[in-house]
């Protein structure tokens, strides 16, 4: 609440990214803030906008000359801790079978 | 250890062009020379590394090799020796009388750093992820020579992997072009399909355009390699030395009877190794031997089936033995048969024996391959020159074999004894690449006949050679008329001299690991296989006990009540009513007979799975069921019996001379050609059917001989 | 200097035609049925009275070699001789003059050399590039075959002699002379292991002897005008005469052959027109062939041309092929260029030349610009001398000498390239 | 990875050639006929213009029966050998110490002037350059290698000379490209001047 009165009141709204994610800069040009669209989660910010909030760069994302790589995925949120987590292949969370060891052996069925 | 035997037999690069070289010449004297102030006196023909051997100084060294020729070429066993301005390399300097080595000296122990770093400048420091590592020679010169710092600056050079089939994997920028595995491909394969090709620093060790290798024995450069250049492509990055358990134990994928190390890790064969035998494999093992282990794993049989409505449905041992109970229910003994395979030790077949005599079982038969062996003497069945032997002869006679297919180690023999000592070899049977030249004389079996009445050739090279052997192969004595070609094949080396007080040239190549220990417990029956196959599609047989028998056209014993032990599912199980799951060769010790006869014990290396039992446990349970308890309680009073009834056994590794007589059977041979025993090496036997590595290699052998239209 | 009757060489410029005529008027195939009929042993005597020491090189004495090879043939094994033609150390182009343009010289050379040590044969290994001089010597060979001098009953002798003309294909290394035995049987030519020596164990697994195309071309001239006018020119164990070949920053190059033993300074100012800019332009000399260290200005002033002269200032006569640097020159780079030479022909066998010689050039490459330290040095010049020594043939020695002749002579030079490239990086910086 | 080009035929020596492969291998002893590899790579190469198909390599090893990998060992071993097609005329240029010394530098960029590529062969199939070690014409330099010719004391002008000539389809005249009998120095031989002329003939 207290954030919002002080967006208002201070903040000039200078972007928002793909989620959502609402960018704030101080009029005085001093502070610079983001109101989460959502759960308020760090890890949310996708990388040109962590430039542009950690002050890397006083460039906008879309000023940033970074062309993404053809390689690179979608910005992910960390997950730990969510459904969504990361399970490694045998893990009993995602279902799967455990991965071969030794001794294995395939039996002769009729 | 084998530095004696190499030392006299010493072969060099030179070999064949001179005949001064490389030979041991009684008369010469012992040079004496003075190693690090002590004085030693070696066998002639020994070089300046063996005799500092001999005198407790370690030399290290990546190029030399007991077993290969000389190459020289590492320098990494520099040694000083007085009146001498260089310092030598002692693998490749023939000791001399008088001579004066230094090997501790501040000076070699420079000239060696410096060889280790330039073997190490361009080596990459990729250790952690070479399967090389833990038991590599670079490694461990280091820990004694390297100099702890590098000092070179530059770009270290890569090199491109080469292709060299399924089996050899290959980093060849680790090679320190040592030319070991080029110098075993062209003496000890014998098929010169490894060579260097470009000059200095960019030379590369390849095969021709990079195409397969086709040699049976190409596995052993893995373990020549004293990198990881070579390493074994199925065990690729599947464990690290330090954590295997080694257990010693014998081949059975033929009937060399090769010696091996079994490398596990809990209940898994990781990999196969050979270990050193100067008079059986030497330290070589073929490529099935090596790489066949991954069978262990596939098809098996790991619970009791029973079957029910026509079907083989899963049951418990208790149902299983109960089913055998109902099955012969009624039957008397000559009614039931018993058939033994390839890859069994003589404890379970001396198990199974005394089970089936319980039974009142009259025919019990091992002869798979339906070779008309003949049990009255024993040196009808044995390789009787010896492996080793084979270095003496000055002639051989092949008859209706394939040794390179049927006994690859021995052919290696051949080969090493045609490059070093002249042996001349000679065929009757279908033409092969041996590696080795070969007169061809026809495949036609009559050509015995003519050699026994004198009128071919081949009767006036045996009658002229000093030290003749024939080498009668199961695709001879398979044939109708085998016991007839075990005949004259007797008659022609008794009237040809092959027999000796100190030397008998008449030699059986047996295809079967298990067949010499099966012939010395007597399991034949009159008319062979072939005999009970017949009868059990007439009915007069009506039930059969298959050990490991997969090699038959089981299809004959659709209407007879049939029980299967063994270790795998295959041809055997197929019309089997009972199968009992049984310990592969890894998962048992016991003993074995190889081809010369040779008594060998092997070690249980890890434990069979699931529910399957080592195969004499299998019977004495049974017995118990069937109420013809079998008299012993354990291993060693099973043992105990055997030894007490077959003496011979308890004379592990030495090499008995079975006395000469009569054998076989006296009439005509057919004209016409021998077949051979083996077609496809890499599918001889249940485990190696299972085995990818090996099923892979069998697929681009074919698809090689369809190429070119070659075979073999 | 020497006078022209004493030359052996008489129509090395070619000006005289290469035919057998023309040879046998020059005098090449005089007398040889009674050379030959004084028999193996005068022969060898001779050859070892005369004092000549082998031209390819090494400078061990030919009759001495010659003797080394069986009298009789205990094993039936023939003997053979093999004739090094394979010229391709830098800066050595003497043996194709003979080839081209005296080629009998050559092959009487051979036959009388082959009957003295009993040799059934004579394999002249030519190097693959001079294909001309390789068709060249195969013309003579048949004229010769065609007089009678050759073949059954050589030259009326009795003795049966074939000479046979075999091409290399481009290796440095076939110059060695197992290295020349190997490729000769049709491998790839990487130097034997000795023992055994090629007097006992040599081409197609006999008795060979190996020599250069000069040691055995001045052979006949030594039999015919004596071994005492041979011995008597030059110094004491370093006899004869010698074709020098002067290459490099001299204002005439040229081939010529001289007496052992001449000053450096008077064979490259009467001979070869001076050193470019004035004997006192000169930097530096490689006495003989690539391979022998360098001397700096102030030894050529006053060192002999023979083997033991040159021996004594640390170099070595080598193939007698005189490389003059003047003060132009990048000393450091034209070393340089010499062990990329030798990295380019090492036969890649044993490890410290196959590794050894491509980290030489390397540091070569990175000192003749100064990008290095100055531990550099030193660490390459422990490295050259773990090459040396430790390799199965010469050509470790060969690729490690000129690098440490440049340390011993240049070495500020060396640092000052160091200094300035860091001087220069330390400007750039700021 | 090596790669030996094939040439899409089967290999087989021409017939003319079919003597001299007999005379090259009865140079040899009675079971020595591998020494015939080299000559035998080096006639096949003459015969397919100027470089060895894979099928001559594998031809050669059966008539010779050397392993394959042997023939092929030693096809890469000598640098004489060309594994796949080159241009017409193969500029071998020396740069080893001596050449350089006396400016192979210059006949190089006369090279480059021209369009050849070192290691490349022209779009035209024309030429072939490849810097080459010492070449044995010391006294000579710099010099280069065409074909079999050998073209000595090279400058700038005169290698770009011989190399326009050669477009044109001539065939320069090989040798000292400067004013010099061979290898006597420039100016006149300082020793032996009687054998200058054409009828002096006596040692």
């Amino acid at each position: 609440m207290g954030t919002s009165l002080f967006t208002a009141r201070h903040g000039k709204r200078v972007g928002e990214d793909e989620q959502g994610n609402v960018y704030y800069l101080a009029k005085d040009g001093k502070r610079r803030w983001v109101i989460y669209n959502g759960v308020a989660d760090a890890s949310r910010v996708p990388p040109q906008w962590h430039r542009w909030l950690h002050r890397t760069t006083d460039d906008l994302p879309e000023e940033q000359a970074i062309t993404p790589k053809p390689w690179e995925k979608p910005h992910l949120p960390n997950l730990t801790g969510t459904q969504e987590a990361y399970r490694p292949a045998g893990s009993l969370h995602s279902g799967g079978k455990r991965p071969a060891a030794t001794g294995d052996y395939e039996a002769w069925t009729p | 250890m084998c530095i004696m035997v190499a030392r006299s037999r010493l072969p060099s690069k030179f070999d064949g062009e001179s005949p001064s070289v490389g030979r041991c010449n009684r008369e010469e004297p012992m040079p004496k020379l003075t190693i690090d102030g002590k004085e030693i006196e070696v066998a002639p023909g020994s070089t300046v590394l063996q005799a500092c051997e001999e005198a407790g100084a370690e030399i290290p060294r990546f190029c030399y090799h007991e077993r290969l020729s000389i190459a020289g070429n590492c320098r990494m066993c520099l040694v000083e020796m007085e009146r001498s301005p260089k310092p030598i390399a002692s693998c490749a300097m023939p000791a001399g009388d008088g001579m004066v080595i230094h090997t501790n000296t501040p000076q070699v122990k420079k000239a060696r750093e410096g060889v280790l770093e330039f073997l190490l400048i361009n080596h990459p420091l990729d250790c952690p992820i070479c399967d090389q590592g833990g038991e590599c020679d670079l490694q461990d010169e280091t820990m004694a020579y390297g100099r702890g710092k590098n000092r070179f600056d530059e770009n270290k050079r890569a090199v491109t992997e080469k292709n060299m089939g399924p089996l050899v994997k290959t980093i060849m920028t680790r090679c320190i072009h040592c030319t070991r595995c080029i110098r075993f491909s062209e003496e000890v394969a014998g098929t010169t399909e490894l060579g260097a090709i470009y000059r200095g620093e960019n030379m590369q060790i390849t095969t021709f355009l990079e195409q397969a290798m086709e040699s049976e024995l190409q596995g052993n450069v893995i373990d020549l390699c004293p990198v990881g250049a070579l390493t074994s492509k199925p065990y690729a990055f599947n464990a690290r030395p330090w954590e295997l358990a080694k257990t010693e134990s014998i081949d059975v994928m033929d009937a060399v009877g090769s010696n091996i190390r079994i490398d596990t890790r809990g209940r898994q064969v990781m990999r196969i190794l050979p270990r050193n035998h100067d008079d059986v494999n030497e330290e070589w093992i073929s490529d099935k031997t090596r790489f066949a282990y991954d069978g262990l794993l596939k098809s098996r049989l790991d619970r009791p089936y029973v079957k029910k409505d026509g079907t083989l449905v899963e049951a418990s041992w208790v149902e299983a033995f109960a089913a055998i109970n109902t099955g012969l229910a009624g039957l008397d003994g000559t009614q039931i048969a018993g058939l033994v395979g390839d890859l069994n030790e003589l404890e379970g077949m001396y198990a199974f024996r005394e089970l089936l005599k319980g039974l009142g079982a009259t025919r019990i038969e091992a002869r798979q391959s339906g070779a008309a062996y003949d049990v009255s003497n024993r040196a009808s069945y044995l390789f009787n020159s010896g492996i080793a032997g084979i270095e003496e002869a000055d002639f051989c006679l092949l008859v209706g074999t394939n040794p390179r297919h049927e006994a690859t180690i021995v052919n290696a023999r051949i080969l090493k004894s045609t490059r070093h000592r002249g042996l001349k070899v000679s065929n009757i049977g279908p033409a092969h690449d041996l590696t080795y030249p070969v007169e061809q004389a026809g495949d036609d079996a009559a050509i015995l006949a003519d050699i026994l009445a004198g009128k071919h050739s081949l009767a006036d090279r045996l009658q002229a050679a000093k030290r003749p052997m024939i080498i009668v192969g199961e695709g001879a004595l398979a044939r109708q008329d085998g016991a007839h070609i075990l005949k004259a094949v007797h008659d022609i080396a008794e009237t040809f001299g092959l027999i000796t007080e100190d030397w008998n040239g008449f030699n059986v190549l047996p295809t079967a690991a298990s067949r010499v220990g099966a012939l010395d417990l007597g399991l034949v029956a009159p008319g062979g296989v072939r005999g009970i196959l017949d009868d059990a599609k007439a009915g007069t047989v009506k039930a059969a006990f298959l050990l490991g028998v997969d090699e038959i056209d089981s299809s004959a014993l659709q209407d007879c009540f049939t029980v299967y032990i063994g270790s795998h599912g295959d041809h055997g199980v197929r019309h089997a009513d009972v199968v009992l799951p049984a310990a592969a060769y890894t998962e048992k010790s016991g003993l074995y007979i190889n081809m010369e006869g040779r008594v060998q014990m092997g070690e249980r290396a890890n434990f069979p799975p699931g529910d399957a039992r080592e195969d004499w446990t299998i019977f004495r349970a049974l017995s118990d069921v069937l109420g013809k308890t079998l008299p012993f309680d354990s291993f060693d009073a099973l043992r105990a019996a055997l030894y007490k009834e077959l003496p011979h056994l308890m004379d592990i590794d030495s090499l008995p001379k079975a006395a000469w007589g009569d054998f076989g059977e006296p009439g005509d041979i057919a004209r016409g050609p021998i077949a051979l025993p083996i077609h496809d090496f890499y599918q001889t036997n249940p485990i190696a059917r299972a085995s990818d590595t090996m099923a892979e290699c069998s697929a681009l052998k074919r698809s090689k001989g369809e190429a070119t239209g070659t075979h073999g | 200097m020497l006078k022209d009757q004493d030359r052996i060489f008489t129509n090395i410029y070619g000006f005289q035609s290469w035919g057998i005529d023309a040879a046998m008027k020059r005098g090449d195939w005089d007398g040889t049925k009674d050379i030959l009929a004084k028999g193996q042993d005068w022969i060898i005597d001779q050859m070892k009275e005369s004092g000549l020491r082998g031209r390819g090189g090494a400078g061990f004495p030919t009759g001495v070699k010659w003797s080394f090879m069986p009298k009789e043939s205990k094993d039936g094994r023939p003997s053979y001789l093999v004739i090094n033609a394979d010229e391709s150390e830098p800066g050595t182009c003497k043996d194709r003059e003979i080839m081209r343009h005296d080629p009998q010289k050559l092959v009487e050379g051979a036959l009388i050399a082959g009957y003295a040590m009993r040799a059934k044969a004579a394999y002249i290994y030519v190097r693959g590039e001079f294909y001309l001089e390789a068709e060249r010597l195969n013309a003579a060979v048949a004229q010769a075959y065609e007089k009678g001098f050759l073949g059954k009953n050589a030259c009326g002798s009795g003795y049966d002699f074939d000479v046979y003309v075999h091409r290399g294909a481009g290796a440095y290394i076939c110059g060695e002379e197992t290295a020349l035995i190997e490729s000769l049987e049709g491998k790839k030519g990487q130097p034997r292991l000795k023992p055994p020596f090629p007097a006992n164990v040599g081409v197609f697994g006999c008795p060979t002897t190996v020599n250069n195309v000069e040691s055995i071309a001045v052979a006949p001239t030594i039999l015919r005008r004596g071994a005492s006018w041979f011995a008597g020119l030059g110094r004491p164990n370093n006899t004869g005469t010698k074709i020098f070949c002067i290459s490099g920053h001299v204002n005439t190059p040229c081939n010529v052959e001289e007496e052992m033993g001449i000053p450096l300074r008077e064979l490259i100012e009467k001979h070869a027109g001076g050193v470019r800019g004035g004997w006192d332009n000169l930097l530096a000399v490689i006495p003989g062939g690539s391979s022998v260290p360098l001397l700096p200005k102030s030894i050529c002033d006053d060192v002999l041309m023979d083997f033991d002269s040159l021996k004594e200032v640390k170099s070595g006569l080598g193939t007698a092929a005189v490389i003059v640097m003047d003060k132009t020159t990048d000393i450091v780079k034209a070393i340089a260029r010499l062990s990329y030479f030798y990295k380019h022909e090492s036969c890649g066998q044993c490890t410290p030349c196959r590794e050894g010689t491509g980290w030489m050039w390397r540091v070569m490459e990175r000192l003749a610009v100064g990008q290095a330290e100055k531990e550099e040095i030193d660490m390459l010049l422990d490295v050259t001398k773990q090459v040396e020594g430790h390799t199965i043939c010469a050509l470790g020695d060969a690729a490690a000498w000129p690098i440490q002749g440049l340390i011993r002579h240049f070495r500020p030079e060396i640092e000052r390239r160091i200094d300035v490239y860091h001087g220069r990086q330390i400007e750039a910086a700021e | 990875m090596l790669e030996v080009t094939k040439s899409g035929g089967p290999f087989r020596f021409s017939d003319e050639n079919q003597d001299e492969v007999k005379a090259i291998i009865a140079k040899y002893p009675e079971g020595r006929q591998r020494s015939a590899v080299m000559p035998l790579l080096y006639l096949a190469q003459r015969q397919n213009e100027g470089w060895v198909s894979r099928e001559a390599i594998e031809h050669i090893a059966e008539l010779l029966s050397v392993p394959k990998i042997q023939v092929i060992e030693v096809a890469t071993f000598y640098t004489m050998y060309n594994l796949k097609p080159i241009g017409r005329h193969h500029v071998q240029l020396c740069g080893t110490t001596p050449c350089w010394l006396r400016g192979s530098d210059e006949v190089m960029r006369a090279c480059t002037d021209m369009g050849l590529e070192k290691g490349k062969s022209t779009e035209d199939g024309l030429f072939h350059l490849t810097e080459v070690e010492c070449l044995g014409a010391c006294c000579n330099a710099p010099m280069v290698q065409i074909n079999d010719d050998f073209y000595e004391d090279l400058t700038y002008e005169s290698t770009k000379a011989i190399l326009e000539a050669l477009k044109r389809g001539e065939t320069p005249k090989p040798g000292p490209q400067k004013d010099r009998q061979f290898s006597a120095p420039e100016g006149g031989p300082t020793v032996l001047r009687d054998m200058m002329s054409a009828d002096a003939a006596k040692e």
